[in-house]
């Protein structure tokens, strides 16, 4: 069924409606915007839940920008439906947990809108079927993220966590729009017509992967967009934003680790998979390549990063990267298993994920610290929060019968026939899992332990947590429950869970779509081995939790942490920036004119060399005598002036020089120049003296080879005016403008009284300036008053400072 | 009417010569220059209402022969939907600026010459886009230029006296160098005329074409200079900061794009006319813009890096926005380093149009971000970043407005410095059909500079704006301000003092010329029809020949 | 002594400007002979070398000349009869009324064609045959851009002249 | 009319006068730059007077007179105001050089871009 085109308007605006009436809302509601929020979303919740019941698919499309071939587009199919569902779903528990957690706190108003705008941003990524659409919120979920993780404006630690996730992911997300730009290129290419429409791209996937590797550029494409997707899924090595991105306020981290931003990243894997991957697909092509080797180092080093956590939230968001590096791996391998692996693996993630956070914030809430060191036998205080985390924490472990473990079982399986197929080197695919799921293993075990066993003595009074904090992650508890039933009674594909998820392999996978369901392994596959296999070695290595935790933290230190290299990057950035500039721009005219004036000197001669040009050989010496004793004079004069010992020496020489060239004038027979000339050379060697009179006899020594360096440069102008000169006396261009202007501008012998079409005046230049180009003499004169103008700015605002 | 040419600049330059006329009364002043300011926006209007409208069409050009002297040998103003867009987003700027001088500059200042020179300013600008004669080119860049001369200086000080002795000597020696191009071009070809000169060119049977690669190169040098290009971007760090804001932001938004405006007029339209082999030793071609191509791509790539990496480390607000506007005419430049040697008659299009988008978005974003830190500076009375900070909670509006600016240059959607960024990075692309190796060379160039971008503006972020508030932010502004409005304005007092009025103009300003980069975004469509209309007339020589040399035929029939 | 000290010492017109009873004399009947070359300068310039710049220039120069000779206060006082303004200041006023006259009358002359539906700075040139005394009498429009400029010219010069003088 | 014949002499002296004038440019004391543009513009000027030819009749007519044979009169419009503007700009430089002076008690162009011997 064709979704309707207001309802999808509807979810993804309605947010960033709501955003901006806020604001005035805020006035009304106070703190209980939190519920005006979590209405919005619900609202949204209950919108998707209807397209998705009436089991919508299609595109609604609207005109945006025609003459580039933009549109303000949605596609409506399971992939975007289960995004939308996880967002606006755990929007409306992540807002209403905001009411309680952010009380008392300033910048609610701000909070709640950036919120929302996060919310509809989410929305839009899930559902744009346009490259351009989908960018525009793609880079706000970045932006409003920006504006969360910076929530605490004050604290040094949210800043540099804001400008990490801007740098790492909006630069991740410029890269992944070339990355479309290569695609819409290669669509031009492949079809009639170039597009930016997803679904377009999608249909004629085989066309373009075709354009894509004729042209090279596959492997370009598929690393740009990546790139984009890789930044903000937080894949190995630039995971290093999401563990500080915990400066947000907790019910921001939990709607960020669980439902947005960085399931935006597996999204446009999961979405462009069926573009880069046909059914034919080699096992090991260029995309498995990519993904799932990016997915499983991802997985594996994020999760022995979260055991070398000391925080609860810090724990908790390398393993967010941990498990969508296991999502990404799965849609990396090209096999039915890993489409269903990584669909189902989007779903319980949330689910578990949401409610630790929401976990960790009652946590930190409550008990003050979430330094894992300090916290265990929470369970006396929080009974409730400590079933839910129990329940979270097996399923994010992937212990039977929780959800997690059969979307990590569908992982193993898509790994182990990966492995099998390839052969060989292939065989590591398998391994790694494990071996990553083992650390996932300890650290899941690790969070549930802290509700258990003996209450750590320096904890002080752990309050209850309010109802609004607590039934949100209740809610996901059950959620996670659930599931785990649906798939441990091994329900058929038509149960809603099921179905649902069959929807999204749909989306994920070429090729027809088949039925989803799992159940409880009941013989001993390879893959149950593997899980069996992790669970044992797991639980072997518990008991040494702490000196694992103390040995990777000792190795982890320099290079071998890609935060080093990322402060490294942006510290060397400012450094290289703080030391180079002022050697560059270093305040001394003399190194400002001498790059220009090098750089018009080689552009010239590189223009002329480049063109050709040829000098004209001499035909003997063109000028008559006077001429040249005038510019003889001239030229000594210039050289006077170069060499004068003081001021008034080298104004007096100057002056020669500017009679000289008056003279000059007169010989070449310009009179009007010649005038001039004679009298403005006077007027400027009056106003040289008066203020010369007013300046040091500074002459400023002349170093010897400062003075080799400026004669070379001086000596390259030189040849540059000297070849310039000489190329252009010798051209003879027919027909100069100039003959008409001298034909015109006299009085014609037949003549009307009142004439407009002939200067009428026998001194051409005069005419030429009054007449032809008076345009130029209106700006000439605006020159000249300005002149004044400006000197009389200089003189009397002397002293007046801009703030005052 | 082809009077609707010359009216932006016959209303800048009447106002110019009243706010002369009227300085002794401040206030009549001030409402004439206003006025002024209005009209050349309603003249602007009016212009591009009559070449591009309605959008999509591929416009018209009309020419206005000056003193009734048909073309070549009078001097004629061209208005095209190039030029007509240029002078649209200067007028847009300009009267911002200029509603935001008003409130800024001290009533003194103002009576003894701003508005005159600030006019006259706009003057030089209008002219420059509309000239279709390259000697009328140099007089109009005179004009814009003593009147910046003197803008850069307005406030004396050690720091200003000695920007504005770089800023004058370098453009002397500019103007210098451009009477020589102009003067080679005049003797090799014979005339002045820009059409006449492609014409001429193009022909090149009555001249010699090989010489003019050599000048125009020189030529080149000149428009580098004015669009403050890496390595001509000496002047430009010390005149912004010395410059006061309002004059800032007229230099970085539209003086700059002169420049831009000159290479694309005279190299894309009338030197690329000429046929001319031309051999370098990684290049050939037949044009100069074979030429051209790699010069441009060189001083682009120069300019983001130099700039982007410039301003990352910088100790104050203005000098590091200052830095971002070098990177920035990098990228302006880049696409039309591209679409010099593109084959394709589509990529060059784009090429020029990404350009022109681009320029207008950075006119519009940098002026926004010299005005808002104008006003911290007013406010704070500093714009160093160790004075700064914490800002975004006590004056939330003017954070808003400068976080909107860094972002559209940034090329955050949907705001129009996206749409800049798209068309560049689209335009490189689209090179992959010519040449593989330069369009994957463009793409790192712009994607490096995007990256530095980032680092830079939200490192200015971070310092004046978040952050706890610096020794000059808590002096000044211990309560939370506001601005024009107040939104959730649940902690703390609004600040009120005699300033409060000009502060809360400032900011309106800032918040008018964010929104407006939100609009733009929002509906680019009509943005990139014009700026495509404009790519087309750019390169479309012949067109702009017979509308320069076949209408002057038409008229000198009416006049004889 | 420093720069400091130097802009700071007071201006002293009578001890500087202890000029010759010649040089006086010469000047008083020098200048009136430039000022008169200035004007003739500008009214032929349309037919013979000449026109708004030059003679504005020549004006310019005969008044720097005096200047030089007699001092700017007894320029401005005697020669100008005008009482230096409020902020001590020359008589800068009058000349940035010159300038801004000059552009305005410019500007006027080239508005005022379009008026009639030409360009503008559209320059005509009106011809009247039999005048008296004259046996043809030619009066261009450019003229008055002409006194446009030489009013600009003027008044930007002197204005500079002023300033930098007084400093 | 125009040029047509290479001016090797004008050529020399041209291009001796501007490397003249960029050296002056380069020097440290702020008097000598501002020579050195006036030369460098100075030339420019001749510069384009040259290419008006050198041989010729000045460009004035008589009513009805012919215009054969004169030197090119658009140049030297051309260069009449450039001559004007480059005395309001050398003027600009000269005041603008003697406010740095009192701004910063020297001429010296390293003492002003802060690199004081």
């Amino acid at each position: 069924m064709q979704p309707t085109p207001e309802v999808v308007l509807a979810v993804v605006f309605l947010p960033f409606v709501a955003a901006a009436l806020t604001p005035a809302v805020f006035r009304v509601l106070g703190e209980r915007t939190a519920y005006f929020a979590a209405a919005t979303a619900l609202v949204c919740f209950g919108l998707v839940t209807q397209l998705s019941l009436a089991g919508a698919h299609g595109t609604v499309s609207y005109e945006w920008i025609p003459s580039l071939g933009v549109s303000l587009a949605f596609y409506v199919d399971g992939l975007a439906l289960l995004i939308a569902f996880l967002a606006s779903g755990v929007g409306v528990l992540i807002l209403t947990y905001s009411g309680g957690y952010m009380h008392g706190e300033p910048g609610q108003a701000k909070y709640y809108a950036t919120l929302l705008a996060f919310l509809g941003s989410m929305l839009g990524v899930a559902l744009a079927s346009d490259l351009i659409s989908l960018f525009v919120f793609w880079e706000l979920t970045s932006l409003s993220s920006f504006l969360l993780i910076g929530h605490y404006t004050s604290e040094s630690a949210s800043k540099y966590a804001a400008r990490k996730s801007m740098l790492i992911t909006v630069s991740g997300g410029l890269f992944m729009l070339v990355g479309f730009l290569l695609l819409v290129w290669a669509s031009g290419q492949a079809l009639p017509e170039s597009t930016y429409s997803l679904v377009v791209l999608l249909e004629n996937a085989d066309a373009i992967r075709e354009a894509l590797t004729a042209s090279g550029l596959l492997v370009p494409a598929l690393v740009l967009v990546g790139l984009g997707a890789a930044t903000k899924s937080a894949q190995v090595p630039f995971h290093i934003w999401l563990p500080n991105a915990m400066e947000a306020p907790t019910p921001v981290s939990a709607f960020l680790h669980s439902a947005t931003m960085v399931k935006a990243g597996v999204y446009l894997v999961g979405r462009l998979r069926p573009l880069f991957l046909s059914e034919e697909a080699p096992l090991l092509g260029e995309w498995t390549l990519l993904f799932a080797i990016l997915g499983l180092a991802t997985m594996t080093v994020a999760a022995i990063l979260a055991v070398s956590s000391t925080d609860i939230k810090e724990l908790l968001a390398y393993s967010t990267a941990s498990h969508l590096g296991l999502i990404v791996a799965s849609f990396g391998f090209a096999n039915e298993y890993g489409a269903e692996a990584g669909a189902f693996h989007i779903l319980n993630h949330a689910s578990f994920k949401a409610a630790l956070f929401l976990v960790a914030g009652i946590v930190a809430h409550e008990a003050g610290t979430r330094q894992i060191s300090k916290l265990s036998g929470l369970r006396k205080h929080l009974p409730v929060t400590a079933a839910i985390a129990t329940v979270a924490s097996l399923s994010m472990a992937g212990i039977p019968p929780f959800n997690g473990f059969y979307s990590k079982e569908l992982l193993f399986e898509a790994a182990w026939y990966a492995g099998k197929e390839i052969g060989g080197l292939g065989y590591l695919f398998p391994v790694v899992a494990v071996f990553g799921s083992v650390f996932t293993f300890l650290y899941s075990v690790k969070f549930a332990s802290l509700f258990f066993g003996e209450e750590n003595d320096n904890l002080g009074h752990v309050h209850s947590p309010p109802a609004t904090m607590l039934v949100p992650p209740a809610i996901l508890g059950l959620l996670v429950l659930g599931i785990s039933a649906s798939a441990t009674l091994g329900l058929g594909p038509e149960t809603p869970i099921n179905a649902f998820v069959g929807h999204v392999y749909g989306s994920v996978s070429p090729g027809d779509p088949h039925g989803f369901s799992v159940h409880f392994p009941t013989e001993l596959s390879p893959y149950a081995a593997m899980s069996a296999v992790t669970i044992l070695v797991g639980a072997a290595l518990f008991p040494f939790y702490d000196r694992l935790h103390d040995g990777i933290n000792a190795l982890l230190r320099g290079p071998v942490r890609a935060n080093w290299w990322y402060d490294g990057a942006v510290e060397g950035l400012s450094a290289t920036s703080v030391r180079t500039i002022p050697s560059v721009q270093n305040g001394l005219l003399r190194t400002y004119a001498t790059w220009a004036l090098a750089s018009v000197t080689v552009l010239a001669l590189g223009g002329y060399a480049a063109a050709g040009v040829s000098l004209p050989a001499f035909e003997g010496f063109a000028i008559t005598l006077p001429i040249f004793l005038v510019l003889l004079v001239a030229v000594v004069g210039a050289v006077a002036v170069d060499i004068a010992p003081s001021h008034v020496a080298g104004v007096l020489t100057l002056s020669i020089l500017g009679f000289m060239v008056a003279i000059f004038y007169i010989l070449a027979d310009a009179p009007d120049l010649a005038l001039t000339q004679l009298v403005v050379e006077t007027l400027v060697l009056v106003i040289f003296l008066l203020v010369l009179n007013r300046l040091p006899a500074f002459y400023g020594e002349v170093n010897r080879s400062r003075a080799a360096r400026d004669a070379v440069l001086a000596l390259a102008v030189g040849a540059t005016v000297f070849v310039t000169v000489l190329v252009t006396t010798a051209a003879s261009p027919a027909e100069p403008i100039a003959g008409f202007l001298a034909e015109n501008a006299g009085v014609p012998a037949e003549h009307p009284p009142f004439f407009t079409n002939a200067g009428g005046g026998g001194n051409i230049v005069n005419v030429i300036l009054v007449d032809f180009r008076a345009f130029d003499t209106m700006g000439e004169i605006s020159v000249v008053a300005m002149t004044a103008l400006a000197i009389l700015t200089l003189i009397r605002m002397r002293e007046r400072g801009e703030t005052q | 009417m082809s009077t609707v040419v010359i009216a932006p600049l016959l209303v800048a330059l009447v106002t110019a010569i009243a706010t002369l006329v009227t300085r002794t009364n401040l206030t009549v002043q001030r409402a004439v220059s206003l006025l002024g300011g209005v009209g050349y926006l309603a003249a602007a209007a009016l212009l591009f209402r009559s070449v591009v409208l309605p959008l999509g069409s591929a416009g018209r050009t009309i020419v206005y022969q000056v003193s009734g002297w048909q073309a070549p040998f009078g001097i004629v103003l061209v208005a095209d939907p190039l030029s007509a867009f240029m002078v649209g987003f200067a007028s847009l700027v300009s009267l911002g600026a200029l509603a935001y001088s008003v409130l800024y500059v001290d009533a003194y200042g103002q009576k003894l010459s701003y508005h005159t020179l600030y006019h006259f300013m706009v003057v030089g600008v209008t002219g420059s886009f509309l000239t279709g004669d390259i000697f009328n080119l140099f007089v109009w860049f005179e004009v814009m230029l003593m009147s910046s001369y003197i803008l850069v200086l307005f406030y004396s000080g050690p720091e200003h006296t000695r920007a504005a002795l770089n800023y004058v000597v370098l453009n002397l020696l500019g103007s210098a160098v451009m009477l020589l191009a102009i003067g080679g071009l005049y003797a090799t070809t014979g005339t002045l005329n820009m059409a006449d000169l492609a014409q001429r060119l193009a022909d090149g049977s009555n001249v010699a074409v090989t010489p003019v690669l050599g000048l125009s190169a020189v030529l080149f040098s000149v428009f580098a200079l004015k669009a403050g290009l890496v390595p001509f971007q000496f002047w430009v760090p010390a005149a912004y900061r010395a410059a006061p804001a309002p004059v800032t932001a007229m230099l970085a938004g539209v003086v700059k794009k002169v420049g831009v405006y000159a290479i694309v007029r005279l190299y894309f339209t009338v030197f690329a006319a000429a046929s001319l082999p031309v051999s370098l030793p990684f290049v050939s071609g037949d044009s100069v813009l074979a030429f051209f191509g790699p010069v441009m791509f060189l001083m682009a790539t120069a300019s983001i890096v130099l700039g982007g990496v410039g301003a990352v480390g910088r100790t104050d607000l203005d000098e590091l926005l200052a830095y971002s506007s070098i990177s920035q005419v990098g990228f302006i430049l880049l696409p039309l380093a591209v679409a010099a040697t593109a084959e394709s008659a589509a990529v060059r299009t784009l090429g020029v149009a990404a350009t022109l988008v681009y320029a207008f978005n950075h006119a519009l974003a940098k002026s926004l971000l010299f005005l808002a830190s104008g006003t911290v500076q007013e406010a704070v009375g500093t714009a160093r970043f160790d004075q700064l900070g914490g800002l975004a909670r006590r004056a939330p509006i003017l954070a808003t407005g400068f976080l909107l600016g860094a972002l559209t240059l940034i090329g955050v959607p949907p705001l129009s410095g996206f749409f800049g960024k798209l068309l560049v990075f689209q335009t490189a692309a689209g090179a992959f059909s010519g040449s593989a190796a330069g369009a994957g060379a463009a793409l790192a160039v712009a994607l490096a500079g995007a990256v530095l971008t980032i680092a830079y503006y939200t490192r200015a972020w971070n310092d004046a704006f978040w952050g706890a508030p610096g020794p000059a932010v808590e002096a000044s502004l211990p309560g939370r301000w506001s601005g024009p409005v107040e939104i959730g304005a649940e902690e703390g007092e609004g600040t009120t003092g005699s300033d409060d009025f000009a502060l809360t103009g400032q900011v309106t300003v800032v918040l008018v010329l964010a929104l407006a980069a939100v609009g733009f975004g929002i509906g680019f469509d009509a943005l990139y029809a014009s700026a495509t209309a404009a790519a087309r007339a750019a390169l479309d020589t012949q067109g702009y020949v017979d509308a320069v040399l076949g209408s002057a035929a038409a008229l000198a029939g009416v006049v004889g | 002594m420093s720069g400091r000290e130097l802009d700071n010492r007071p201006y002293d017109y009578e001890g500087d400007r202890r000029t010759t009873v010649i040089s006086r004399t010469v000047t008083r009947i020098v200048v009136p002979l430039i000022l008169l070359t200035a004007v003739s300068l500008l009214l032929q310039g349309h037919n013979l070398p000449g026109g708004g710049f030059i003679g504005a220039v020549l004006t310019a120069a005969a008044f720097v000349l005096i200047y030089v000779i007699f001092g700017l206060e007894y320029v401005q006082t005697d020669v100008l009869r005008m009482s230096p303004d409020g902020d001590g200041h020359s008589p800068v006023g009058a000349y940035r009324w010159l300038f801004g006259g000059g552009l305005a009358l410019a500007v006027l002359s080239g508005l005022t064609p379009i008026l009639f539906g030409y360009e503008f700075l559209t320059q005509g040139v009106w011809f009247f045959k039999h005048v008296p005394l004259y046996e043809e009498f030619e009066v261009a429009s450019a003229f008055f851009f002409d006194l446009g400029v030489y009013a600009t010219v003027v008044g930007a010069l002197l204005t500079v002249a002023a300033e930098v003088g007084t400093e | 009319m125009m040029g047509g014949q290479p001016q090797f002499v004008l050529a020399a002296v041209l291009g001796v006068l501007f490397a003249l004038g960029t050296y002056l440019v380069l020097r440290r004391d702020v008097v000598r730059v501002v020579w050195g543009i006036t030369i460098i513009s100075q030339s420019a000027n001749v510069y384009l007077v040259t290419m008006g030819g050198l041989s010729g009749f000045a460009p004035i007519t008589g009513h009805g007179g012919s215009a054969e044979s004169v030197t090119d009169p658009l140049v030297q419009a051309l260069v009449l105001t450039a001559i004007v503007i480059g005395f309001g700009t050398t003027a600009l430089a000269l005041v603008l050089t003697y406010r740095v002076y009192e701004e910063h008690g020297t001429i010296d162009m390293y003492e002003l871009g802060g690199h004081g011997e």
